[in-house]
């Protein structure tokens, strides 16, 4: 990507920089999630505060992706930003764009060739949210003692499902004395109650919920509340960090912990990497992976102080 | 005499056609006012505009002396304007009872009184001497049923001015006997009403004063003393007509069709056959089975035993493709639901059973298409600006007409007419049983189904009386009498 | 035998009611047929089937309304930011959610009655604008912090009954009082029935028809408001292919898609039948993908056994009214 | 000036088309009036055009069609699963895969025949139905690495025209002979028009409702082929929602949803519509809330000015009760 980076670079500046204006695209996949709102709200403002066009398009399916790609190429954009739910399917319409002088950035999962990565590894994450949930399992449970789990997946969006694999790996690894009793979809706060209220009546001995995000384990984690199960052993784990999730873990109930990507916070990183890649035509540090930091009751307070900057 | 009703200059325009071009109409208070006039006259439209069904583009409605110049269903149902549409106007969903009293409060708190409402609608069922049952969805009727509920749903409001247009068309005598009883203790009581039929008997026998109206004008209004029905089908159809069937010479030839225990979901073991050139007739009181038979030889029911025989082989006919494909056609007696496709064109309406034969290599050929629609049009005299209107633009009788061509252009050896001529007029009429009678002459093989008893008479070599779902009686010609016929098809039933 | 044949035809929806129930009563007995997982059934199934009971005065009247499930989200999301950004009392906002949703209903019944379109396809466009102005009210970011009164209507009980279940039930004696027992609900199934007719008979057909779409209109309302209660945020997605459901329950449930037909209480046992499948199907633990081809497979037996009925039954039709 | 409202009024779809691509052309000239663009849009279109087209035929007919996003999805992972893990060539997945949309759509068309049951009901039952079966084709995951040659249909160009372009066009020639030109087409329009004049009229009217939804079975699978092309892996969620775009585009386009009535021509031109939207909004950098509230009513507003002049048209047949 690096050598081809200089001869674009004149036709980007060549080709419609005029007004000077950096005009960036951003292609997400769901508007509805909480995570997604807020960070396309914290991009916007930053980005009216240095002058750049920012807009957002939510395309949810990869066919989706590829026509809010190429219709940000064909409205002038300097820069895409885009959600890639999956680096092979948007490989062709990533380089196209780059072909047509745009620059663009993955997000998420990596597309060789493209000038950019804000990364997470899904992976990774969900590793991560597994880990926090195995790291109390372990603090509370016997080595021998079993420890009964339920999962929220989401298994409709192919990077969630990476995601609950992390999940379990790491449930495997660091906590093999847990056991996965019940699985269900619960990627939304009123599917998450559903389950919950499922959950109550079939799993009520439950210790552990762990999903893919917070927005599903909070519906869970409402539902049991409101059934009023008080164990001391019951631990909810869930990933982005969202407010409300935060919220919970100060609470300090059943909710225990998240894990946040720390994008929210550099959600100001977006436009600044664009804004580069514009003007120079390449980044000096092509890839920038955030820190996937571990939220409990400990820091959760330190958290909070740090986005609210 | 008061009038109860006035229209002045009112005038109907429709795309390509004046409906009514300034008419002027007065009903006098507890009258008789019959109207009459070819297919296409604009009586329909008329007493649409006196209900407010449309709003004429110019005129306006006087009723009990005071002016209208906008009215609406509900606004003249109030006033007591009631009417019985040409088409049916029932929810097929519901119960008879609910339709008789759609829209009618029996009592003032918003809730129904049932038994007050069942009550009632047993006395109006009684006064129009059927049996149906009041908790019956209409869906479950046939049709002469439906006009009973449709003539029950007027009478069970508080109506001064009656409109009935063509309330005997599905009916067969003994309904209309009590239909007549009615329509005179309606005017004992006071009650005016207008009454539109192409049975000229009928109108000799219950009006008062008859309005003639030709090509959305008003020709002439008379008393029934001042007239004779010549001299009316000459203002209507404005030529020299008589109301007479054709002499008929049939040529009988072999036989054609050959029904033998063909049996269905209602009706029993029926057996018989029509030879070239013959007329047979099918007469019955409503729900006979007569329709029901015609349905079974076409294939459109599922029979249960039985076979047909065409040209002396047996025929497998399971469907009415296949009934089309051995040369039986079949002109239905429910023509907006059966008989032809209101959102279309006269031109797709005609060639649609024919349309594979006017095709080659599956494309048509709408030069020979439109050949054809033309030549069928002519023939019957279809009155509208360009076959590619609308049907459901038609007035009632030239859709008929468009039912009835359709199967014409089919070229079949045999023809079930299933009420051929309802809501026809006479001028039209005449030209049908004309063209009935050529289709004999060329051989054809035809059965007829008519409530018409005239009509039925007047037709029919050879007659089959049909009752409970089985033939009861057969007659030849010379033994035709209205006595003989009725007294078969009562017998049983009471 | 032949008794048992014609109760099966007449109450064939709670036929396949009770025999999900005892499948999975016999798969599951300690955890699904147990009292209290009934009462979660039926209070999972109340929001849902207080919304299919506003889709059903729609559909009885021969209408249809897919806006249903986004006229629940701007609702909860309305409610929310009433209660948290303008602290509003419990009352007011309630009643600014039940208006706002009858308010969208006249003027979905106004649009559709004045142009004469589709209710389906307006009501679809409608679907996309409120949920634009769902996204719009409260910036696409759920409304959390609700008091804590503000949850009584979705996770409250009064004894041993949840509140939600009262609602519902409250609701349902309402609306089959006024389909069954009044003018105005017969006429309703007049102009499902036949439009033209009812209009001819002196109906108002247009200002009832558009009647249905505000009851429909405010039943969502309401809905919204139990939504958010039971989620305790307001979420502008909340009712997100809610129609769908609620759409597929009527059906189940023997309303016609023509109008004209449909009852409350096979409508409600449409409900509870979804409500067991979900309930069911997570406590058995089924996979996703499974359980969409299971559900898939019940809901289309389901009609296709109840169209085979009744196209036996149509056979036979008893023409002769005597 | 009678003139032009007669022209208005026969081409009232590509009226609007026309004033978006004016209204979009003023707006925003250098980036949306292009050559490349315009191609652009096109292309984009071609997949959800021939689904569109197909659907077409399903509603010509009197019927409906929920079910063929979820067809897009599983021939698009089928084919998929086909070229690489069965590592089949390019022809023979491609058979394979119309074979399946065309088999869907046969067995569809006979359930909905056989049972008689409401098309819009049934096939929302196999939406479900096969969206499961999509995921459990590819396991939920999406299947990649297909061969180069794979991405021809969706992504080649012939000349300066980009193959789906192709394939539309010549799919729309056609379909548009077959409506307009043979018995079978006008078949269709009366089966759609009255079913049982139709029956009566010798047309085997059963067979040819189970044709058109294999007609929309085979026209979806094509969809789909070129749709994994498109997007270069085989997505369990292709077709996701693609009904309701082809549904707003058919509606649009003037075809009637109670059947009989649709023109090949005004459809193209509904497709066309959605695509200018969806391609102009984004160049206005629209935000996205904003985009949904203006698409619906811009959607609402088509087929309300649509039902009006036909209202007017129509001798103002429906007149208002009050
Ligand atoms: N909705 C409509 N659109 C266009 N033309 C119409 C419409 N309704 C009626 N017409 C035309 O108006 C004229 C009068 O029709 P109308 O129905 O009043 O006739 P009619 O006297 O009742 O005939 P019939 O005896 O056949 O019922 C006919 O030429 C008919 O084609
Ligand atoms: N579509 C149908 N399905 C079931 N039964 C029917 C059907 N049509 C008619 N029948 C039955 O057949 C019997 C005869 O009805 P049919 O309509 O054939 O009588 P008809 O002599 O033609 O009388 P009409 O004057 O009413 O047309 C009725 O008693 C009715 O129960
Ligand atoms: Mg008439
Ligand atoms: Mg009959």
């Amino acid at each position: 990507a690096c050598s081809m980076g200089d001869e674009k670079k004149e036709s980007s500046d060549s080709g419609k920089k005029s007004d000077g204006e950096v005009k960036v695209g951003f292609v997400v996949s769901d508007m509805s999630d909480a995570f997604f709102a807020h960070l396309i709200k914290n991009i916007e403002k930053y980005a009216k505060e240095e002058g750049v066009t920012f807009t957002a398009k939510e395309c949810p399916e990869i066919s989706d992706k590829i026509t809010g790609i190429e219709n940000f190429v064909q409205s002038g954009c300097d820069v895409i930003i885009c959600h890639v739910t999956d680096a092979d399917a948007l490989k062709d319409a990533a380089t196209s764009a780059e072909d047509a002088g745009v620059r663009f950035i993955s997000y998420d999962s990596d597309i060789d060739g493209t000038s950019g990565f804000i990364g997470i590894d899904n992976h990774e994450y969900g590793y991560a949210i597994g880990k926090n949930a195995a790291e109390w399992i372990n603090d509370n449970f016997e080595e021998n003692e079993k420890v009964k789990v339920g999962v929220c997946n989401y298994p409709d969006y192919p990077f969630l499902v990476t995601r609950e694999e992390g999940i379990l790996d790491a449930l495997k690894e660091l906590a093999p004395n847990a056991n996965v009793e019940v699985t269900a979809k619960a990627g939304y706060t009123p599917e998450g109650v559903d389950v919950g209220d499922a959950w109550v009546q079939s799993n009520k001995d439950l210790n552990v919920v762990v999903g893919i995000n917070d927005a599903g384990v909070l519906g869970v984690y409402e539902s049991f509340k409101s059934a009023g199960i008080k164990n001391d052993k019951l631990g909810m784990f869930g990933g982005d960090a969202v407010d409300d999730a935060l919220a919970a873990i100060e609470e300090g109930g059943a909710f225990k912990a998240t894990v946040s990507t720390n994008m929210l916070k550099n959600a100001n990183y977006f436009i600044d990497m664009a804004v580069e890649l514009a003007k120079n035509g390449k980044l000096e540090e092509r890839e920038k992976l955030f820190p996937l930091e571990g939220i409990t009751a400990d820091n959760v307070a330190e958290y909070k102080k740090s986005i609210e900057e | 005499m008061e009038n109860i009703l006035e229209i002045k200059d009112v005038t109907k325009r429709y795309p390509g056609v004046v409906a009514l071009n300034h008419v002027s109409f007065e009903v006098a208070k507890g009258e008789v006012h019959a109207l009459v006039g070819e297919n296409g006259a604009g009586k329909s439209t008329m007493i649409k505009t006196i209900t407010g069904a449309i709003t004429p583009d110019e005129g306006k409605v006087i009723y009990e002396g005071k002016e209208y110049t906008e009215l609406n269903p509900i606004l003249s149902s109030q006033i007591g304007i009631e009417a019985i549409y040409q088409e049916f106007n029932l929810a097929p969903e519901l119960t008879v009872q609910e339709n008789i009293y759609m829209g009618t409060k029996v009592n003032q708190s918003i809730f129904i009184d049932r038994k007050e409402l069942a009550e009632r609608t047993k006395k109006i069922l009684k006064e129009l001497n059927t049996n149906i049952d009041p908790n019956v969805r209409i869906k479950d009727l046939t049709v002469a049923y439906m006009q009973l509920v449709e003539i029950a749903k007027a009478l069970a409001k508080n109506v001064k001015l009656l409109i009935m247009d063509e309330p005997t068309a599905p009916l067969t005598d003994n309904e209309v006997e009590i239909l007549f009883k009615l329509v005179r203790n309606l005017k004992k009581r006071g009650v005016s009403i207008i009454y539109i039929s192409h049975r000229m008997d009928e109108i000799f026998e219950l009006a008062d004063r008859i309005t003639v109206m030709r090509d959305g004008e008003v020709i002439k209004t008379v008393n029934k003393e001042d007239t004779n029905k010549n001299q009316l089908i000459y203002d209507m159809v404005g030529r020299k007509l008589t109301e007479t069937y054709p002499e008929r010479h049939p040529k009988l030839g072999k036989t054609l069709l050959e029904v033998k225990n063909l049996c269905g979901s209602s009706n029993e073991e029926t057996t018989f056959s029509v030879r070239e050139g013959e007329i047979v007739g099918l007469a019955g009181l409503v729900g006979a089975g007569r329709t029901e038979i015609a349905r079974l030889i076409i294939g459109a029911d599922k029979k249960y035993s039985g076979t047909v025989c065409v040209d002396g082989k047996e025929v497998a006919i399971h469907s009415p493709k296949d009934a089309i494909q051995h040369g039986i056609a079949y002109v239905s007696e429910d023509r907006k639901n059966q008989g032809v496709l209101l959102k279309m064109s006269i031109r797709w309406n005609i060639t649609l059973p024919i349309l594979r034969e006017l095709s080659k290599m599956t494309f048509i050929n709408f030069k020979e298409e439109n050949k054809c629609v033309d030549k069928y049009k002519d023939a019957l005299r279809i009155k509208t600006p360009s076959i590619n209107q609308l049907v459901g633009n038609l007035s009632g009788g030239n859709q008929q007409k468009v039912a009835v061509a359709k199967w014409l252009a089919s070229e079949s050896k045999i023809l079930i007419l299933d009420e051929p001529t309802r809501g026809i007029d006479v001028g039209a009429k005449q030209e049908i049983y004309e063209l009935i009678n050529r289709l004999t002459d060329e051989g054809l093989a035809i059965i007829m189904i008519s409530s018409e008893m005239e009509e039925i008479m007047g037709m029919s070599d050879r007659m089959l009386v049909m009752a409970e779902g089985r033939i009861v009686g057969e007659l030849d010609r010379e033994e035709f009498s209205q006595n003989q016929i009725m007294k078969y098809a009562s017998n049983i039933t009471d | 035998m032949d008794k048992l044949k014609s109760f099966i035809k007449q109450y064939f929806v709670l036929v396949i009611l009770i025999v999900l129930i005892i499948l999975f009563g016999c798969l599951r007995p300690e955890s699904f047929l147990t009292m209290s997982n009934m009462f979660t059934v039926i209070r999972q199934s109340s929001i849902m089937g207080i919304a299919t009971i506003g889709l059903l005065f729609v559909m009885v009247a021969g209408g249809i309304d897919l806006s249903l499930g986004s006229v629940i989200s701007v609702e909860s999301v309305l409610v929310a930011v009433l209660l948290t950004k303008f602290g509003w009392g419990l009352l007011p906002a309630y009643l600014c959610g039940l208006a706002g949703g009858t308010l969208v209903g006249l003027v979905t019944g106004a649009i559709i009655v004045k142009t004469g379109i589709f209710p389906m396809i307006g009501t679809l466009a409608l679907q996309i604008i409120l949920q634009g102005i769902a996204y719009l009210v409260c910036g696409g970011m759920p409304v959390s912090n609700l008091p804590l009164n503000a949850k009584m209507i979705g996770q409250g009980y009064i004894g041993p009954i949840p509140i939600p279940v009262i609602v519902f039930i409250i609701v349902i004696i309402i609306a089959a009082l006024v389909l069954n027992r009044t003018y105005i609900g017969r006429h309703f199934y007049a102009i499902g029935s036949n439009e033209e007719a009812a209009r001819l008979s002196g109906i108002n057909t247009n200002k009832l028809k558009v009647a249905t779409y505000a009851i429909g209109g405010f039943l969502s309302g309401l809905a919204g408001i139990i939504m958010l209660a039971r989620i305790s945020s307001g979420q502008p997605t909340a009712g997100k292919n809610m129609e769908m459901d609620c759409l597929t329950a009527a059906v189940i449930g023997g309303v016609s898609l023509t109008g004209g037909e449909g009852k409350i209480s096979t409508a409600v046992c449409g409900v509870l039948i979804i409500g067991v499948l979900t309930n069911g199907m997570t406590i058995m633990n089924i996979s996703e993908y499974y359980q969409l081809v299971i559900r898939g497979c019940i809901f289309l037996g389901a009609v296709c056994l109840d169209g085979i009925q009744k196209q036996i039954a149509g056979g036979k039709k008893v023409k002769k009214a005597a």
